[in-house]
């Protein structure tokens, strides 16, 4: 049987304009990747929007997958802009195969 | 309504804005897929940009040149102060907005001037190749302006204050469409008439029909915003129109003053009247992110965009026919 | 095989079609992108909108117009049941999925009809200008027709439907492609040839080279829907080559027998041999969730599609001359 | 450090055509906000299906953070067209920074 | 109160030129299906890329609900491609409702 | 830098190039969307196989022909081993990655192809229609080379290849490169002059202007490739600017001795001189997954390509021309 280990994944909604600002940060905490993918619309507190990267409105969402220490160090990183921003996080436990690579 | 006013209103392409917004209100599920609309806009950039560059190549470039493009970055710096005290005084707007709202209005809208080179050329009065460098170089000024202003109101404690104006310096001077344009303007220069004559046919050729496609989408985004819009007063909504109308005016007697020929006298009062509705929310978003999106992009491009292509680009061709006359 | 149908199989436009079909069955990976293809539809129906509202422009309106359109819903309408009918007794389907199949015969398909006005041109027997209009006008009377004959298989106690029902209507009269065509078409007709000039270089000359690449990609798309094809049988698939001959036979008479002119009279069984594969499917999914899409889409687009488009085109048109002949 | 709680979060795949269902009925659920992220294709009991906007037969997945009750609130709400309307839904705890917003 | 299941969720990363490979040990597995969401960009160990599908070094994500048993059957039987051609797989315990369609 | 060199940088389809990567160079966030480069690249194959079987429908087939694509698709065969020789010789590159990387080069890019279609049609000396065929002949032989060369390394229990082969062959065979290039190339026979002028507009008229924005984000991509490069070294880079010279020199040198005409042979060097950055990096992922992308793609994207575009065209139509004369 093969082994897993646990490890966080951490998914990072933002607007594309600040997607650099996010990837840096998780550069920063040493975890070894990221990915994005796109999100084309959404609902909160100011309203909906719909993907309209013509006028800079657009979001993508940014997953990484790090060990506990790594993921609470980019959590701790990453709060202020949370906040002014309207940056939306969450973060739960997965197994993951080759666990020496993350 | 003259003659004039009633062909604009029988061209396909301000008929398409117009199907556009009535699609939307109507709740309809129309939608340009976002590729393609990014797609069309580079397209329009690059066409214009092109364009305007062969022109300068034939014409050359002398000083009316400069003092045009002196006067549209002088405009978009002081435009935004204006806008400030309306927005403050009358709107009752609070300062970080006042300042975000000001700045979109000291910059342009790429659409509202192409659309008005084509409403121009229409009546007669084609605009100057070189207007196309003047809108370049319009975007970004009032970006510095609107930030002055609006920071007063920001805490200085804000951390990551540092990174942010490197990242926004870059983005003000090498924004995409900065960069389109004018890199396609050089093109155009270098190319010239004879180069050029290749790519007319996608660049000239299809240019009225991609902007009708364009437009459509746009009415769609501009009215399905308003219908969501929350942030709006019918006070902010009276300064997006009284702002487009005053700065519209007063460019277009700048244009005239400094010796411009109709149409780009024309030309400058829409660029003062364009409110930005991509590159400064895009700062924005980066530089002011506490300010409300709800609030500029709703007037930029739901009240103001609107109000210039189906009024104000008419009015403003008007006005500097007459001073032209006088 | 007589020289104009020669001609067909060898026309661009056709042979496009057939190379995606060809591409699919060889498993190619070969992909138009979803975008792309949303926009060369879009723009698609703003051009055939354009254009037949730019037509009637010029030749005005008469009674012809106004039977062709009673016709033309009359046949959306009515259709249904019969195809229900046939889908019952000959194909053993259940009184649901009948229902469902049948509204897609009884609505239109916009590529084919723009296929066959192509054709038609090209043989010198061009559809009048408001056939556009009554395209516009038979999408969506055969949803109703469908709806009715399908719900009778419907549990009443199935909560949820009021809502759904006001979703359905919206839809069904706002819906994209009915307000795109309708909505060219009257921007065609206040623009009219003038107006028209000035963007006839994007969605006159582009028109064919566009309708190439689109039948490319409905190619692949309805082999490969063909291909995975689970829920068909041979008597599913003889319904869906049964259907589309004897409507437009049925649709090409009625033409002639209300005086249409005979390119109008061969779009209008063009239009009733048609079937649906956007909005009808895009309805059942909210009205009828119960259905089998792999029924419907398979039928309607890798069956009668490309049958329409090889074959049914070319035997209609020579149907609609030897009526006028007689 | 900084503080996080325990939210659910809930994904459900459903036709572009129903979107608007689904977030009514988050709406309703009281849940702050909404995300819609794109889909390409699949394979489930009727087969597989490619992303064919054209053809009405694309899917979206929408994802939601929401306390514990609300969650199930809108899972009990949704139930019925989850069934008949072949939408899938899968929900798990997470954590997020600012419990507040949800 | 509707009743939930607990299934396994799988997310795996790839390059779409091996998206076949990966739904095709999902049919070997027994698993219901699967449904493909796109990707935009990422850093890994080879450093960074964006959607280039023009170049063929775009990528996919891949999401499946599965039984336990089902989910390691498929970690089992992917472990090998995992590592040559550089997958990113990570799982984790979902809620389902209509646990009997997975 | 001589008259026609000149020329070559005053055209908008260079310049655009130009522009991309010193957009890209300044960090600009410049982008096209990928659907929208997509597309592109499908109308930019469309055309040139059209083109093409145009062409050959007009002049016939002779054995001319047949020399050129015995001599493509040799050469794709060929170019790999020398390649091979000289990444491992001088370049001190391992086996495994040798051989991916001279694959690459024994196939060719199509957009480098029509680009130089362009530039020697400006020149006066335009090559033959059947290039196109002998370029989507050229697309895959080198792959099979390549792979033989790279497999050496590849420890035999490595698990999975038989899948893997077939996949490869098919992927091969039926890539969507090839088969719309020949499917459009077999249209364009079938068609001929008068079944294409219909789609003329499209096809023709619009083809450089499609293809400075495809270069202009060709631009974009090579650049920010090239920023971001880790896995390259001098060597590497000199080995991906000496190929194309030498191979470039020997096709065209190849050219002239099976009696091509200067634009063809000229054309057939440029064949040799490009490298594949769409189809082998694809079956590479499949078939050699241990290979270092980041090497293969900088180098024929990154490098070769742009030396190609701005170089290396000039000077094998200048051998050409030199090699006519003579
Ligand atoms: N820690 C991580 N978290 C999320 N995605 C990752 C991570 N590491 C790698 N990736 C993704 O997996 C891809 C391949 O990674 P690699 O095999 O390291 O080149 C990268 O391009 C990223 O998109
Ligand atoms: N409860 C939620 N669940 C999922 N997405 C949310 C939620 N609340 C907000 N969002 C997303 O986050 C974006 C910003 O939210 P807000 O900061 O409230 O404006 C929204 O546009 C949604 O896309
Ligand atoms: N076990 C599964 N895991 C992930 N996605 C699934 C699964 N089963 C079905 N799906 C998705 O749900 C869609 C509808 O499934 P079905 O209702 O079985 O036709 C499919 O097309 C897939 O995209
Ligand atoms: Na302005
Ligand atoms: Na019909
Ligand atoms: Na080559």
């Amino acid at each position: 049987m093969i082994e897993t280990v646990i490890r966080k994944r951490i998914e990072i909604l933002t607007d594309t304009a600040l997607q650099r600002r996010v990837t840096d940060a998780i550069d920063r905490a040493g975890i070894t990747g990221w990915t994005v993918t796109p999100v084309q619309s959404g609902k909160g507190r100011e309203g909906r929007w719909r993907e309209e990267r013509v006028m800079g409105t657009d979001k993508v969402l940014i997953l990484t997958i790090a060990p506990q220490d790594k993921a609470m160090a980019l959590a701790e990183d990453i709060a202020p802009i949370l906040t002014s921003h309207g940056l939306l996080l969450s973060m739960w436990d997965v197994e993951v195969i080759r666990g020496e690579r993350f | 309504m003259d003659a004039a006013t009633l062909e604009t209103f029988t061209s396909p392409v301000i008929l398409f804005f117009v199907l556009g917004m009535l699609a939307a209100f109507a709740r309809s599920e129309l939608a340009v897929p976002e590729a393609l609309a990014k797609g069309m806009s580079l397209y329009l950039m690059a066409a214009i940009g092109l364009k305007g560059g062969v022109a300068v190549s034939e014409s050359g470039v002398d000083t009316t040149v400069a003092h045009a493009l002196l006067a549209g970055i002088g405009a978009s710096f002081l435009i935004p102060l204006f806008a400030f005290a309306v927005l403050k005084g009358f709107a009752k707007l609070d300062t970080l907005n006042s300042g975000a709202v000001a700045a979109h209005y000291g910059s342009v809208s790429v659409v509202t001037f192409v659309t008005a080179v084509e409403v121009y050329e229409l009546r007669g009065i084609p605009p100057g190749g070189f207007m196309v460098a003047v809108m370049a170089a319009m975007e970004t000024p009032a970006i510095l302006t609107g930030l002055l202003l609006a920071r007063k109101a920001i805490d200085k404690t804000d951390a990551k204050n540092d990174q942010g104006t490197g990242e926004l310096l870059h983005e003000v001077f090498f924004n995409a469409s900065v960069v389109l344009l004018l890199g396609a303007f050089a093109i155009g220069m270098i190319s010239g008439a004879s180069g050029f004559s290749d790519v007319e046919p996608f660049f000239q050729a299809g240019f009225k029909g991609v902007l009708c496609l364009f437009l459509l989408d746009m009415g769609l985004i501009a009215a399905r915003r308003l219908m969501d819009a929350r942030a709006m007063t019918v006070r902010l909504a009276l300064v997006a129109i009284f702002l487009p109308l005053v700065n519209g005016a007063l460019g277009t007697i700048l244009g005239s003053a400094i010796g411009l020929d109709v149409g780009s006298a024309a030309a400058l009062g829409v660029l003062c009247a364009s409110a930005s509705y991509i590159a400064v929310p895009a700062a924005m978003r980066l530089a002011l992110p506490q300010a409300d999106a709800g609030i500029y992009l709703t007037m930029s491009l739901s009240v103001t965009f609107p109000f210039n292509i189906l009024v104000n680009i008419g009015l403003i061709g008007a006005l500097a026919s007459r001073l032209a006359a006088a």
